[in-house]
């Protein structure tokens, strides 16, 4: 089977909707050239109409965006920094979003954010290094990190499909990451529906991104002593709880592994929806970036403050004697 | 002054000033009667502006609206009857009650929302016109906003995009000469027509105070972007009669004296416009607002308010079901 | 005792605070005539120099007054609606929040931004009816909500006083609210500390804001069925973990009611970081608004939105019986 | 081209257009060596408007840098030793290696961080002039930016604050013609100088690849500024030599071609401003700066790398600590 590459499986996503349906667009910083390498071949295949390089203005573009998609059209908007979340937030959250509401069911906002490389990239530093998919979550803005290539190829094809504003997370972590992939196996994958990456008995560890490749290690690591079982929610808004809460419900033990900020992060979110449902055999444990994390530039600096295996390894440990 | 013969074209353009002005009064008084929750922001005194843009587009040409909105709405051809449903929150309202005053919206009308961001709509109507054009229609867009609008990134943003792509937008700036209370001299460095000068937007400055002076120039305006000639700008000098928000009626707040208040209120668009009609032509005319505007009330006051069961209806297009706070 | 109204004590802090240290300075939309009355008499006391009203400008006048911060004055904001939290995001988090740490300690930025009237005012609709905590929360700006006058009071004084960014949200809820107070004993309140507004046996309920005073009704309503602790955090970030411990230490029940959207919010925050530490003798509950939660502008569909007393009654209810 | 007499003023320019030159071309080495990790932005062929903008500003004078922002940075007076241990992430940086290449800032001689914010620096430098005024100081402020970042409204937010409360500002605009591959004709609607001008703001073009008519056009900017003319825009028209970004080097991007490269790459500053010295004088000026250079290279490379256990220090200036994220 042909090796697929998280960052190739985006794109060809992009390019399967783009040849589906015409009313797909990409707006975005130097995606003619594809700098991120997303839109990589499109503009030849689809002209300069359709991938569209904007000025940086991006909140005037995101608003744009939002206009064009109440006219009916569905744009994608590929932001090459993470942060640039920050600097469109209200064009997002408080636009994008409440459109359908507001107008009484008038009007629909089909915009897909693409973030080709949220979180750390090793020495982009303070202002390029973020990871604040729970901003959208909390505001109710659907939410994707897909961490596998076919994951990667069937939510942006949902996100695109979708009637509401969605941000696909593609975490930088993830981006080198190759799997085999039968091509005609190629699919959408459903919004809001998490999978079992393996399957455990004694603990449930919920990965978030790139992270879910770091489970998987940790679990293996740990497989002589303790039995993981790794949960990949996939779409962090809406949050697959029953998925979850079947997982959680057999095994009575749960660590959420998660590179965001500790407060009010996803991690947050994950233990008490599980802690309102389910009782657990063990307090349940988060291994997520420190509270207001910023991350420092110098290499090990900026390793300390993301969450990494040995974090998770010890949380899981935790949990299992609690 | 523009001439008309008088009683011919002058007609149409008075009624929706009149229209205007006499919702603005009917909508204050339900203000105060607690029928209208959350106050307005009246447009009296600016209804010039709306009806002279709106008389110069097509009915499939779209407009985006802002917090001081119900004259576009209005001027654009929505129900007054369901504008007053939404404003007081039923289920008949344009929006089924969801927006209220700052979020009006008649997609069917080409009215794509009243926004109550001051500054964020300009980049929205861009694309939104932009889309059209690509999807084949031909239509142009007129986007409203005030004189303190222009000191928003946002809009700026706007104006780059709709110049750089070329997109036939009439940018309508009402500078009404303050922004709440803050007055548009120690508000705007340099003016507003050289704000949309700068990005190559050809910039006039418009009487707003005159229904046809803002419908001529707004005519040519769409003519010209129409026809592929880009982007435009209007600014419209006009005055606001009242308050900033109907919260003023109650507290006082001290920024505009009596003289330049009085001195505002005198050059009023509904006698400017009125003065062009014969008396009776006009008098029919203001009859005839007083009845769809009776029956308006009548309407919205009759219409059921939505179920809170339903609070949530339409938070996702797609049709997600949110979670709800408690269970 | 004379009778204190919150935004009252607000506006005195501020005008202590003017007096006290001249490197303060406030900025903000319609201050010189105090439309929102947090700034009522101090242009006439301090004048134009330093009670600056602003064009509308907000990502604008936020930098410069981070800029000012970091060249040694002592900035405060009033924003008049929430959302403006949203479209200065990028210069909170990405700039004000992230100057300590990135210039290695160099730069100190003591901006505070004060939110008059956060959560909704029941008929400004969709965009003016937030209540973004949370969000500050997670990218770790200190986050206060006072819920009485003398906390309205102290709180604004230790965040003109704080080193760091503070964010201030003054709910409309609680603007009104007034209370008997000795004016001498007005004081700072620490920042990252909460405090028992009633102590109880039961069940700890801790509640944020204007609705501290629903949750004390709600217990005097409950006081023959259930003995309820009511806790008011005042901070949202940094948050008394160890005040909120030792009272759900002592009641083995935890209820959270707080108006903001429930995924990623701050009820989450504080549900994780308790049952990390200790075992609840019942499933934890929130009240809260609905996920991704827009406020419809009817008076009765606005309200359904929020949290009441009914929702936190029944989860009182519900915790007892876990 | 300014004249100057030959040897007397030109070595001091000269010498810094020269040490950011060869400071850029170690730190590509150090890049390609893996001694500094996320590469750089380099500053090849933009050295005249660095050097000359801070040669006509005091040492008290403040200015903020861009994500391209060496050359400001060392033109400002920073230890060219502290900045390439800054570069390589040790303790001994401008920034005790927390902000690296990006963030570097030295307050002590005015340097307020450089931003990796296209368009955010420009209000935070106004604000910090205003308040220096408001201290009691008279200092003036630069801030310098690109061609793109005269399309994001937050900048043109500051104009406009700067140009409404005076505040002594020159905006530098380097317009080396893209931002990353955008040609600069199909971003900007207008003029960039028509942008300033639109707040009041005056403007001039200035030859960004001669050091001493940047530095006189600045100091006619600064001297006005500081009399209390209010800002100043410099459009500074040059050509970047070299990527983007570093990542260009493996990674090629197709935006440029071949003839223009050399042609832009033709008027080097660092030979324009050579030409006006003594072929000894410059002579000495390079064997100097190589061995500042090599002390730096050596400074930087024998430095400790700060403590993983300090990755959160100044998280908070107040010193509060943050929670961890694993216990
Ligand atoms: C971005 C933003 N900032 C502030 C506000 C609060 N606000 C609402 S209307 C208004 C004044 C607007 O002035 P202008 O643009 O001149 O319009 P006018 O009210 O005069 O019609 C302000 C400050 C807002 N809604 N949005
Ligand atoms: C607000 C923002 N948008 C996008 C980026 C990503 N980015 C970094 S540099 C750059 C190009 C900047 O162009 P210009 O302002 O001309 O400066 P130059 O790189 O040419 O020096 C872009 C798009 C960013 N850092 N910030
Ligand atoms: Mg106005
Ligand atoms: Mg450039």
């Amino acid at each position: 089977m042909p090796r697929l590459s998280y960052l190739k499986a985006l794109n060809r996503a992009l390019g399967d909707e783009l040849a589906r349906d015409p009313s797909v667009v990409v707006l975005g910083e130097d995606i003619r050239v594809a700098a991120s390498n997303l839109t990589a071949g499109l503009l030849k295949k689809y002209g300069p109409e359709r991938i569209i390089d904007t000025p940086l203005a991006e909140q005037g573009f995101t608003n744009f965006a939002t206009g064009a998609a109440l006219a009916g059209l569905r744009p994608v908007i590929e932001f090459q920094i993470p942060s640039l979340l920050f600097l469109v937030f209200e064009q997002i959250a408080n636009q994008a979003h409440k459109f359908s509401l507001m107008t009484g069911g008038q009007a629909r906002v089909p915009v897909t954010y693409v973030v080709t490389g949220s979180g750390s990239r090793s020495g982009w530093a303070g202002q390029h290094s973020d990871h604040p998919y729970g901003l959208l979550a909390h505001v109710g803005v659907k939410t994707l990190v897909p961490a596998t290539p076919a994951d990667a190829y069937g939510l942006l094809l949902s996100a695109v499909r979708d009637d509401d504003p969605v941000v696909l997370f593609a975490p930088a972590g993830a981006l080198g990451v190759r799997a085999d992939v039968d091509p005609t196996e190629l699919a959408a994958v459903p919004i809001g529906v998490g999978t079992l990456r393996r399957p455990g008995d004694d603990v449930t560890v919920v990965a978030v991104g790139h992270l879910v490749h770091d489970a998987l290690a940790v679990a293996e690591e740990l497989a002589d002593q303790v039995s993981v079982e790794v949960f990949d929610p996939r779409t962090l808004y809406p949050f697959d709880i029953d998925g979850l809460l079947a997982s959680v419900g057999r095994t009575g033990r749960l660590v959420v592994v998660d590179d965001s900020n500790r407060s009010c992060g996803i991690g947050a979110e994950i233990i008490a929806s599980v802690v309102e449902r389910v009782a657990l055999a063990a307090p349940p444990r988060r291994v997520t970036r420190p509270d207001g994390a910023v991350l420092p530039f110098a290499a090990a600096l900026d390793r300390a403050v993301q969450p990494g295996r040995e974090q998770l390894t010890a949380a899981i440990q935790l949990v299992m004697k609690g | 002054m523009t001439s008309t013969a008088a009683g011919v074209d002058a007609g149409p353009l008075y009624r929706t000033v009149r229209l205007i002005r006499r919702f603005e009064e009917r909508a204050i008084d339900l203000v105060r009667a607690g029928e209208i929750v959350g106050g307005i922001h009246p447009y009296l005194g600016q209804e010039a502006i709306a009806a002279g843009v709106c008389a110069a587009l097509r009915p499939d040409d779209l407009i985006t609206s802002t917090h001081r909105g119900h004259g576009h709405v209005l001027a654009k051809g929505a129900d007054p009857a369901r504008m007053l449903a939404e404003l007081c929150g039923r289920a008949t309202g344009l929006n089924g009650g969801r927006g209220g005053s700052m979020h009006a919206a008649d997609f069917s009308v080409g009215i794509f929302g009243a926004n109550a961001i001051v500054g964020a709509a300009g980049s929205i109507l861009t694309g939104a016109v932009w889309a059209k054009r690509r999807l084949g229609g031909d239509q142009v867009g007129a986007t409203f906003f005030g004189d303190g609008a222009v000191n928003e990134g946002m809009l700026l943003e706007g104006f780059s995009l709709a110049a750089l792509w070329s997109v036939p937008v009439v940018f309508v700036c009402e500078n009404n000469g303050y922004a709440t209370t803050m007055p548009v001299a120690q508000a705007v460095a340099g003016t507003i027509t050289g704000r949309a000068e700068a990005f190559g937007i050809p910039a006039v400055v418009v009487d707003g105070q005159d229904p046809e002076a803002v419908r001529d120039a707004t005519r040519e305006a769409v003519d010209a972007a129409r026809a592929g000639g880009g982007p435009r700008l209007l600014e419209c000098r006009t005055y606001r009669f009242d308050a900033h928000h109907t919260f003023e009626h109650d507290v006082r707040l001290d920024y505009r004296d009596a003289a330049e208040v009085a001195q505002g209120r005198s050059r009023d668009p509904v006698e400017i416009q009125g003065a062009r009609l014969d008396p009776a032509q006009r008098a029919a005319i203001d009859a005839e607002v007083e009845a769809v505007l009776a029956e308006a009330v009548e309407f919205a006051l009759a219409s059921p308010t939505p179920d809170p069961a339903d609070a949530l209806a339409y938070l996702y297009a797609s049709g997600l079901r949110p979670r709800p706070g408690s269970a």
